[in-house]
């Protein structure tokens, strides 16, 4: 593998991205599933970064699920995403930030759209105008959280307790990033480094110190595919492909997965458990399997915080024997115990536990 | 008692080989299925048993069939076979009549020089001394000839000769050895008493000037007995055992049994019946013509005598036929072979000498059979109903030219005729019986038989003689089969169509399987006779060639294929005809690519020399030649004919 | 069924690496004319068999070569042998044997009759 | 005939130097101007050519003969940096300044190999394994084909049209060389690695030439090479830096999957930098496919919309060096007649 090679093709695939003043727009997996994401990232943007960043409480789902389920219509998204647009001249942001991938392509793929069928986008503020009687501006950025994130990489770096090497024996972790699909395949441009070699996640974890791991299944998906996995006699495809990139990256022993997508951190996540109940078969090291983490979590993990308040133990692969590595304490019982100490119920069938 | 040890190696030989093939014999005959025991019976007890003794010496002794194929090579096998019994017939006559008493063992016949070596010096002795000197040089001459064969194979007119196996080798210089040691041992004798005729006698004196002749005599003798009774000894696992066993096919194919398509005795009867003479393998054209030169019958023989996996040999070849049309033992190759092709790669357990003598029963492994169909696809379409039923058969459908000309010449017949496989048919099955996949292949015919017979055919016409091989052979049908130049033939000769002549010089190619194959010569002739100029060719009926396209042959690849029917085609198109004419559709895709002469099929030229009728709705003839052909008056007389006579059954 | 109520499918990709080419190496060495094979599907285009059932020894040939066996042996019994392709095969291909030698190949290699 | 006139040719390849040979020998005095700093082209960096495996140092030497004429002036290591007409003759400024006239001009530009990381999918220049076609030949050339880590590959591939029929680079057409390239140098590999397995992954096999099909079935035939139709995906490096490739086998509809040591990407043939920057100098027309436009599909593929401005060779749509020669010769006919005044046009 030649770096220059790729830092030739990263400096073809920047993207502009505000300094400041972010609208908010979150995702539907990732505050159902794992909260503390979303939660560390208005934490370290507000707190930590001092930046400007608005949510507004009246923002809805994107129905991206129901797109991509054939439930809803694209007349249908388009207003939802024009609401959320409305939404956000109202509270007089230009630059939207948005928390899931799904979401982010489809609002790619919409604005694009608007700008090669006009009429789509006088149809879509009419049906605004019609269903809520708000009107709306096309934003002037428009990011994922992870570029927000990667954008900051060298100011968390300079705040980092912790660094990705193992603690043991000083030697970086090797990390696989994963780059969910609707990040940069439909239009490479809008994402960090393009699609075949993206760099949003990479770019973290070299800030970060860890060894960035490239597998041949590199691009493969996750495997979620919306209607392989919403159809239960489906499920057999989606899980399959996990395993084809599972095993694709074993060889290289990864230390952890660094994911940007909410479907990809749930699949990821969920069918390893899966697989190791169909096939007996786990992919980590001494029959462990891989840690699936956020990039939030990550950043949070580098900048000191406590790993059960970023919510790493609400994944099906738990962080214990990664955070050991990485010589993070925590205490064992606070795990399931909540804010004012009460005992949680524990969830059965953790892996990695 | 007159008696010396050196005659018990011959002894031993002759007591044992004669045993050994009475027991074999018996235990071939026990071995008959039991039509074939009754068969054998019957034939031995009746007028077949004359006629068997006729062919045994005129086959096996004088060797008729190889004279006819070649003098040189007739000779030998005479000079050897026939000479030999001469040698036994008059020695034995000799010992009665010159020995010390009559009914004598027979070595005293053999050794009868040894025993009586005064004998000879005068009169009817002296005569009768010359009768065997004469005797021994027409085999030495023979053997001589033997000799530069197996050294030289075209001194004999044989292009090619068979390759041995170390037995044969033993056997075969016991075998050489035989004779030159009689030679020796009598002059010696000879030249010791002054006895002999002009051949032992003259060479005696010769050797007695500067030899002790009296006492060299005696380990020739020995060598004599040695060689006789090693070569007898040999004789069962070596090809020499055809000598006797033929004896024995005789007499079974003349009782009426045939190879069949299982294996059995008669099949192992034949397979031990073969000389090696090699008269199969330069007719040949895989041999003349694609330079493949290892397959041939008697390979197929000697390998199936030797254990040997016979499944490479038994794919590559054309089943021409031309081979057993040729084999002066009368041995059916092609049936042996489509044995071999059904068993697979099933092989004998005979590895070693002793099996060779006492072999098992050459029973094969039961051939594996799938249980479900393999060609359940098929569908069971309903027919058009019509009295004449045309299959143009898979090939005539990459010669559309062919069933073109078959459809306008139905049309100008006015016969209710269908089109059986218009639309693309089901293969008759003969090219998966070629492979010896019987099982598959009556799936196919199962589900064509039921086509015709829904057709209501009277008369099943096919323009492939593939297909008309296997319709005949392996259908079971209530309609007449014809290939389509019977039909055009009988078409003609009932009226029902009428036919211009062609000036045009033709030539015929016969077609494997409607040649040789069925049997079909004359009529395709009589027809192109009819409507052309026909010029005989030196390739005829039985000696006709294969085209090299055959469905037989899965082994050859195209180059291969090429090679054969460039020399073929060279052959037929020596004398210049306007055009090659055939009655095969493969014959004639095959040829066309092989030569600059125009090949056409019968069908074609007939429905060229169609002479055509306005009649609305007619299909046009499609005239291929760019002259108009010459209406012939009288050729045909006005003969209105009737149905009936086209179609017997009606 | 387990009690997911789905199991990991078999995916579609042909692995060269790990597939076994022995049968393809037995026919190749028997008829080595298959290597002049340029897949243009003639011999399919005219076959009986290909009238009525989707046969094609254009793909079955294509799968021998890349050792994906498990279907070819009950597709190769769909062929009735009758010899069309090798007659259309503008490379010169000897397809009958091909198809023999297959045939076989599997014989030998399964103890189940092609 | 001695001809009086004098022409200036663009660039210094087999079009160009066989253009000024013709045209010397006419009597014509040429200025031969090329960029870099030897003459040759493309040619020169072939080890051995299509279809039958013959050394390029022969062209290469055959131009030199021929374009060696007392009045052919070669200016090497020159870029022309304007190009005017005034009055009936062409005036060329050099890079370096000098001045050069003309009574007529020849572009031979000839083409540049397409960048193949481009293709961002097959890594090239990220990934150890993965070389382009001309790479290959100067790795025959030094006689040394072995992986990065020094190994003998047992596996290679070889991936038609890369830059080649694909609008996703913006190339339309079909570099015609390139499937004729590949199965030469697939044929070379199996020679050179007698135990190496060869795959060449097609869309179409496009053996139009003299020769070329009869190579193709001798890459199959007799050096076993497997020819696979379908696009390459994408490739991906393994852990011990062989390149696992996808593609589709789209004659049987499946996907595959096949690991490979070593990977090569048969580069299309785009319209050269070289000859862009002249016909934005000189005011050529170009067509969809960024080759200079002819006059004329049929009777004017030696002319453009500039009148004594002529085309000689694959700047104006991929040729082989058979027909660059001939495309140069035809374009000398051209100018010999524009310089007596005879106007075909």
């Amino acid at each position: 593998m030649k770096p220059e090679g790729k830092k030739r093709i990263w400096s073809d695939y920047q993207k502009e991205m505000a300094d400041d003043k972010f609208f908010y727009v979150r995702s539907c997996i990732r505050q159902s599933f794992f909260p503390g994401s979303e939660q560390f990232f208005l934490n370290l943007m507000r707190n930590i970064l001092g930046k400007d960043v608005y949510e507004n409480p009246a923002h809805t789902t994107c129905t991206g699920i129901g797109y991509h389920s054939d439930i809803v219509l694209p007349a249908t998204i388009m207003t939802v995403i024009a609401r959320h647009f409305a939404l956000m001249k109202e509270a007089g942001y230009k630059n939207i930030v948005i928390s899931c991938v799904t979401s982010f392509g489809l609002y790619t793929e919409i604005l694009e759209t608007w700008k090669h069928f006009p009429g789509e986008l006088e149809k879509t503020r009419e049906y605004l105008w019609k269903a809520t009687g708000r009107e709306f501006d096309i934003p002037e950025t428009v990011a994922h959280t992870s570029d927000i994130v990667y954008k900051f990489r060298d100011p968390i770096a300079e705040k980092a307790k912790v660094s990705l090497v193992d603690s043991n024996s000083g030697k970086p972790l090797n990390v696989v990033e994963h780059i969910g699909c609707h990040y940069a395949k439909m239009f490479p441009k809008s994402g960090i480094g393009g699609a075949e070699f993206p760099r949003v996640l990479s770019g973290m974890i070299e800030a970060w110190g860890g060894n960035v791991v490239d597998y041949p299944e590199r691009r493969h998906c996750c495997g979620f595919g919306f209607r392989q996995y919403l159809v239960q006699a489906n499920r057999g495809y989606s899980v399959s492909n996990t395993e084809k990139k599972f095993s694709s990256m074993k060889p290289y022993k990864p230390d952890f997965v660094l994911t940007n997508c909410p479907g990809c951190n749930m699949f990821m996540d969920k069918w390893q458990y899966t697989i190791k109940e169909l096939e007996g078969i786990s992919y980590g090291e001494n029959g462990e399997s891989i840690p699936i983490l956020t990039y939030e979590e990550l950043a949070g993990l580098v900048l000191g915080m406590n790993p059960w308040d970023l919510g790493l133990q609400y994944h099906m692969v738990q962080p214990e024997p990664l955070l050991r590595k990485l010589g993070i304490d925590f205490d064992p019982a606070d795990k399931f115990r909540t804010k004012d100490g009460r005992q949680m119920p524990v969830p059965e069938n953790l892996i990695n536990a | 008692m007159q008696f010396d040890p050196f005659i018990i190696p011959f002894n031993i030989g002759l007591y044992f080989i004669l045993g050994y093939v009475v027991l074999r014999s018996l235990r071939w005959f026990m071995e008959l299925s039991r039509p074939d025991k009754l068969r054998l019976q019957r034939g031995f007890f009746g007028r077949a048993f004359g006629q068997s003794l006729r062919e045994i010496f005129m086959e096996s002794l004088l060797h008729r069939s190889i004279f006819k194929a070649n003098f040189r090579l007739g000779y030998m096998h005479m000079s050897l076979a026939f000479g030999w019994f001469l040698l036994i017939f008059f020695g034995t006559i000799e010992a009665d009549i010159f020995g010390e008493k009559h009914l004598n063992a027979p070595y005293k016949a053999i050794f009868f020089k040894f025993f009586n070596p005064e004998h000879g010096r005068s009169g009817f002795e002296a005569a009768y001394s010359f009768l065997m000197d004469l005797i021994l040089a027409f085999i030495l001459t023979g053997l001589l000839l033997a000799i530069v064969k197996r050294f030289f194979s075209p001194v004999v007119g044989m292009k090619k000769t068979t390759k041995h196996t170390a037995t044969d080798r033993i056997a075969l210089t016991a075998l050489w050895l035989i004779f030159p040691s009689r030679l020796i041992a009598e002059s010696l004798t000879s030249g010791a008493y002054g006895t002999g005729s002009f051949l032992t006698g003259s060479l005696g004196n010769v050797l007695a000037d500067f030899l002790p002749a009296g006492r060299m005599a005696y380990p020739f003798w020995w060598l004599y007995s040695i060689a006789l009774g090693t070569f007898f000894i040999m004789l069962p696992v070596t090809r020499y055992m055809h000598i006797p066993t033929e004896l024995f096919l005789i007499f079974m194919r003349n009782s009426g049994i045939r190879t069949g398509d299982r294996q059995g005795t008669y099949s192992e009867v034949e397979t031990f019946s073969c000389s090696s003479c090699g008269i199969c393998i330069d007719a040949c054209q895989l041999n003349f013509a694609a330079g493949v030169t290892d397959i041939q019958g008697a390979y197929l023989l000697k390998n199936l005598r030797n254990g040997a996996d016979t499944s490479r040999i038994a794919a590559n070849c054309l089943m021409c036929g031309r081979c057993d049309s040729k084999c002066p033992v009368g041995i059916e190759l092609s049936p042996i072979r489509m044995i071999r092709r059904r068993s697979g790669d099933a092989q004998w357990s005979y590895r070693n000498l002793y099996n060779g003598y006492l072999r098992n029963r050459q029973s094969l492994p039961q051939v594996k059979k799938e249980l479900k169909p393999s060609f359940g696809f098929l569908r069971k379409d309903d027919p058009d109903q019509a009295d004449v039923v045309y299959f143009a058969g898979c090939m005539t459908h990459l010669t559309p030219s062919i069933s073109r000309a078959m459809i306008n010449i139905l049309e100008a017949s006015g016969l209710s005729y269908s089109f059986l496989d218009k639309g693309g048919g089901v293969c008759c099955g003969r090219p998966l019986m070629l492979a010896g996949k019987d099982h598959e292949a009556r799936e196919v015919i199962n589900h064509n038989s039921g086509l015709i017979w829904k057709s209501g055919a009277k008369i099943l016409v096919t323009s492939c003689p593939i297909c008309f091989k296997v319709f005949r052979e392996s259908y079971h049908l209530d309609a007449e089969v014809l290939h389509h130049s019977q039909f055009i033939k009988r078409l003609v000769d009932t009226g029902k169509i009428k036919m211009n002549f062609l000036r045009k010089k033709v030539v015929y190619h016969s077609p494997c399987d409607l040649g040789r194959g069925s049997g079909i010569y004359s009529e395709p002739k009589e027809l192109l006779a009819h409507i052309s100029r026909l010029e005989p060719g030196s390739f005829e009926d039985d000696n006709s060639l294969c085209c090299g396209g055959s469905l037989a042959n899965a082994v050859i690849g195209s180059k291969g294929r090429k090679k054969i029917a460039s020399d073929m085609a060279g052959k037929l198109t020596a004398m210049h005809p306007d055009i090659l004419a055939t009655a095969c559709p493969l014959c004639k895709k095959t040829i066309s690519n092989a030569t600059g002469v125009r090949v056409a099929d019968i069908a074609e030229l007939a429905a060229e020399a169609l002479v055509r009728k306005t009649v609305p709705g007619f299909v046009q003839a499609q005239s291929v030649s760019s002259d108009a052909p010459d209406a012939v008056s009288g050729v045909n007389s006005a003969n209105p004919g009737n149905l009936s006579r086209v179609c017997p059954v009606n | 069924m387990n009690r997911f109520g789905f199991s990991l499918s078999k995916g579609r990709q042909i692995n060269y690496d790990t597939n076994d080419r022995s049968a393809a190496e037995y026919v190749i060495a028997g008829e080595p004319s298959l290597l002049a094979c340029i897949e243009c599907g003639g011999c399919a285009s005219t076959c009986t068999s290909g009238n009525f059932t989707s046969f094609s020894l254009r793909q079955l040939n294509i799968l021998l070569k890349r050792g994906e066996n498990d279907s070819l042996r009950d597709e190769l019994r769909k062929c009735m042998l009758c010899g069309k392709c090798t007659l259309v095969c503008p490379r010169g291909v000897n397809t009958r044997n091909v198809i023999l030698l297959a045939m076989e190949a599997f014989n030998k290699s399964q103890d189940y009759a092609v | 005939m001695i001809m009086a006139g004098s022409v200036i040719v663009i660039g210094a390849g087999s079009a160009g130097m066989e253009v000024s040979g013709v045209l010397a020998r006419s009597g014509v005095s040429v200025t031969l101007i090329e960029k870099t700093a030897n003459t040759g082209g493309h040619v020169k960096n072939w080890h051995h050519l299509f279809p039958d495996h013959r050394d390029g140092a022969d062209v290469v030497s055959y131009m030199g003969v021929r374009a060696g004429h007392k009045l052919v002036n070669i200016l090497t290591g020159t870029e022309i940096r304007e190009l005017s007409r005034k009055g009936g003759k062409f005036h060329a400024t050099t890079e370096g300044g000098s001045e050069l006239t003309g009574d007529a001009v020849v572009v031979a530009t000839g083409f540049d190999l397409f960048d193949c990381s481009r293709k961002e999918e097959y890594g090239y220049g990220i990934y150890d394994n993965v070389h382009t076609s001309a790479e290959l030949e100067e790795m025959f050339r030094a006689g040394r084909l072995t992986t990065a880590s020094g190994k003998e590959p047992e596996k290679i591939g070889f991936v038609h049209c890369v830059g080649s029929r694909d609008e996703k680079v913006g190339n339309l057409y079909c570099s015609k060389l390139c499937c004729v390239t590949a199965v030469k140098q697939a044929i070379e590999v199996r020679k050179k690695l007698p135990r190496s397995k060869v795959f060449c992954f097609y869309m179409d096999m496009r053996m139009g030439g003299a020769s070329y099909e009869e190579l193709y079935r001798e890459a199959q035939e007799e050096w076993g090479i497997s020819f696979i139709r379908g696009k390459v995906s994408e490739a991906g490096e393994m852990i011990d830096h062989r390149i696992q490739v996808k593609v589709e086998d789209t004659l049987v509809g499946r996907p595959l999957k096949l690991e490979l040591d070593m990977l090569f990407l048969m580069a299309g043939m785009e319209m050269s930098e070289a000859g862009a920057r002249i016909s934005r100098i000189a005011g050529l027309k170009t067509g969809e496919n960024r080759f200079l436009l002819a006059s004329d599909n049929h009777y004017g593929s030696n002319r453009g919309n500039v009148e004594g401005i002529f085309y000689a060779g694959s700047c104006t749509a991929p040729m082989n060096i058979t027909e660059t020669i001939s495309h140069a010769r035809a374009a000398a006919t051209e100018v010999i007649d524009y310089l007596n005044g005879i106007n075909l046009k």
